[in-house]
């Protein structure tokens, strides 16, 4: 059943991703980071990248490494300041990449849009900030709302507890962050996951995210720490 | 996309059954693909699927992996298809509220629809949900999402009415259910392709091209 | 934990419903229909109610009869159209009932901007046909879209299968449809169980209707038919 | 709500520590409510929550039911706050992904958000995610929709800058993170609600209405 193909290893499993693509990247913080997806990623070499994400990375840990090394031309992110995002802090100063800052539940709203064919939506998140500055507003039932867009992507990296056969994935607690919009926003999504189990072995009342959703999936049984820091010398 | 047709020289020589144009309708659905299929007609899509076809069915009030009606002793109330039918859950099945199986649906994640109709135009409006009686009782359900929302919409229907009309048409005259969003049309008699530059036949059974034009009063494409 | 009550009986959980309340009733025909929490709105007596609603009643179940009786000024719904609509058809025909036909995806995506905050969003399902008729559109990328309001209501009555002390639900099968976007959608939520379970006996990862959502739960280990046929006599 | 300061007179006749501005905050909230509490000052407000007080906590990384810290041998990476931090799940817990999460806060589910703050103004407009300083590297999170999403929101803050300026001005000069949006404001000096009327004392600690004025060179009404 369904078309998800069971990847070999995270780079086989993230295929070909073109320069320029727009990819989403899992993970609010290291919970719930694709983070054998996102070293694959780096790996597979594309460059001009979009990368949304909630975060911009945390030490040397992939997706910062991505920023270091000048593969990504523009973040779409919520919080990319962290006390370890030097990377990012480095990039965004000399202006090597572009920063669209969302607020958090825009974001996910956005990329929940795309995911359920929803041209665009009035929220009041935003308005009379520096963040709605030139968009469109109108008042609805006396409240100020703002027009915001969905952020379709390309690519989209997830990381679940378990997928089966079919596809389907459940996470782990608040990992499960932005995986499942994610999941519904690109045009390829690839799940990294601890454990896949045959097709039947997951509850259908707890799908979190049917395998329609999900083009490939690759079992990383131990992923790679985190905020991984990279060899020096 | 397989077209079994050329295995079935039969079905070129005669109008198809309602079953013949399910068959049809299968045999036009890659394997894998999501799957959702309308009341009436194109239920019976679901028998010509093979079973290793690893076609996947979705209905829209909210389940993925839906398996054939059940045997009378298993029917559960809790678990029927958009027709209020008794249905089953196969293996890697998956369960979602109603805003989500229609995002699903709504935001482009269903490979093919499969809808009937009361009438297609060449351009590939679609009118499926009502006759316009006045006083009629309207009703839409899901008709308006499923006709825009799919990859894919096809339709099955006779290509005539019981009093002989055609029911691909120049323009719709009946309420439509959505703009320009019908791709094919499978008819007891052809099955054709419809949109921006207008039909154009794709196969025919049991008549011919000239045929088709006077029966519809329409100028046909061919397909190459 | 949590301010969800549990209710004696259906009556008991419904508590006051004014004169020209919105109502919403989950349930998709007879599968996860609230009957018994319907059967009390019948007792209760409320009237000149706005129904939101999938379909329009059945038979002479309570949603039907509520039609039936003149309680029903108004409904929202997609498929109002039965074999056995009748007490629907007939007010209809007679102007006792107005009716909001409204296409199914866009009533479970305006239950569900209700629930989100959304203060209104574009759609491209019914553009061009009578439905989208007097509504504002726009062209989105290419694509032609209507404008879409939520759709709030003062009382939802849902059916799920358990619920815990906390309000937390779950619901079995695809008897689950419009229950969690209505229960988020209303002021008020109650909810119809087969069984309550204590805080803690649901898997926090597959609990679909947080508690939050919900105000009063009735055990209804025995529920009513679901196509109620009234005695008589 | 509960007010429970006239339980401790001692809050009255000095300025407030963090730790009485936390349970001073934590004494309005109502049995049962379910609460956002934003990072930093607002994070203590949960040890002053009374146990059986029957307070859900929501963050807004997807879970309901949000428990305090595990013991270190116990920190599950899978499980964090909105800063972060481990923490840990009560019974009757549940997750949802980041959507269903802001949908909670931006709904108006929540009953009350404890945030902290650069500037609130009079009228409750709340500056607290970027003190604009030019090639400051930005971050926003969830704090516009926490403003505006929840049915009441609150800042705890001191009322005094570092360098002694008014953080409770009669305009913001920062970017704004909402308009209108705060309803109270705690205080080490003063409780203050805020509005379209303009700034009302509800409360002071070791001052007085008039010096309070003073400070702030602002016009206080007086809570009746």
């Amino acid at each position: 059943m369904s078309r998800t193909v069971l990847a070999r290893d995270p780079l086989d499993a993230i295929g070909d991703v073109a320069d320029g693509a727009t990819v989403m990247i899992g993970g609010f913080g290291p919970a719930g980071q694709p983070v054998d997806l996102v070293e694959a990623l780096l790996e597979q070499g594309a460059t001009g990248l979009v990368v949304v994400s909630n975060n911009a990375g945390n030490g040397e840990d992939p997706l910062a490494r991505l920023i270091r090394d000048g593969r990504v031309a523009r973040m779409v992110c919520s919080f990319p300041r962290q006390v370890d995002s030097w990377h990012f802090d480095a990039a965004y100063r000399s202006g090597a990449v572009e920063l669209e800052l969302v607020p958090q539940g825009n974001l996910a709203e956005r990329i929940r849009a795309a995911g359920a064919g929803i041209g665009a939506f009035y929220t009041p998140t935003g308005y009379g900030t520096p963040l709605a500055e030139g968009k469109e507003h109108r008042r609805i039932d006396g409240v100020d709302h703002v027009l915001e867009y969905p952020i379709h992507a390309d690519l989209a990296l997830v990381r679940a507890d378990r997928a089966d056969g079919a596809g389907n994935l459940v996470y782990r607690k608040t990992a499960r962050n932005f995986g499942p919009v994610m999941a519904a926003a690109a045009r390829r999504t690839v799940a990294q996951v601890r454990e896949v189990v045959p097709t039947g072995a997951l509850d259908p009342e707890a799908v979190v995210t049917p395998g329609i959703y999900v083009d490939a999936v690759v079992e990383v049984a131990a992923p790679l720490p985190a905020r991984t820091t990279e060899a020096r010398a | 996309m397989t077209h079994l047709h050329d295995a079935r020289p039969a079905a070129a020589t005669a109008p198809l059954s309602k079953t013949q144009i399910a068959a049809r309708v299968a045999a036009d659905i890659a394997p894998g693909s999501y799957v959702n299929l309308g009341i009436g007609l194109p239920t019976l899509v679901a028998d010509h699927l093979a079973p290793g076809s690893g076609v996947t069915l979705h209905t829209e009030n909210g389940m993925l992996g839906m398996g054939p009606a059940p045997d009378p002793d298993d029917v559960d109330p809790d678990l029927v298809n958009a027709g209020k039918i008794p249905v089953t859950e196969l293996p890697g099945a998956s369960y979602f509220h109603q805003a989500d199986s229609f995002a699903m649906m709504r935001g482009g994640h269903i490979d093919v629809c499969v809808l009937g109709a009361f009438q297609v135009s060449a351009t590939g409006d679609l009118a499926n949900w009502s006759t316009g009686e006045p006083g009629a009782v309207p009703a839409v359900g899901g008709a308006m999402d499923l006709a825009v929302g799919a990859r894919r919409t096809v339709v099955t229907m006779t290509l005539l009415t019981k009093d002989g009309s055609p029911k691909l048409v120049e323009r719709c005259t009946l309420p439509l259910t959505g703009v320009g969003c019908v791709s094919r049309v499978y008819t007891d008699l052809a099955v054709l392709d419809v949109g921006p530059d207008g039909a154009r036949v794709v196969e025919t059974f049991g008549t011919t091209h000239d045929e088709l034009e006077t029966l519809l009063g329409l100028t046909l494409g061919r397909t190459s």
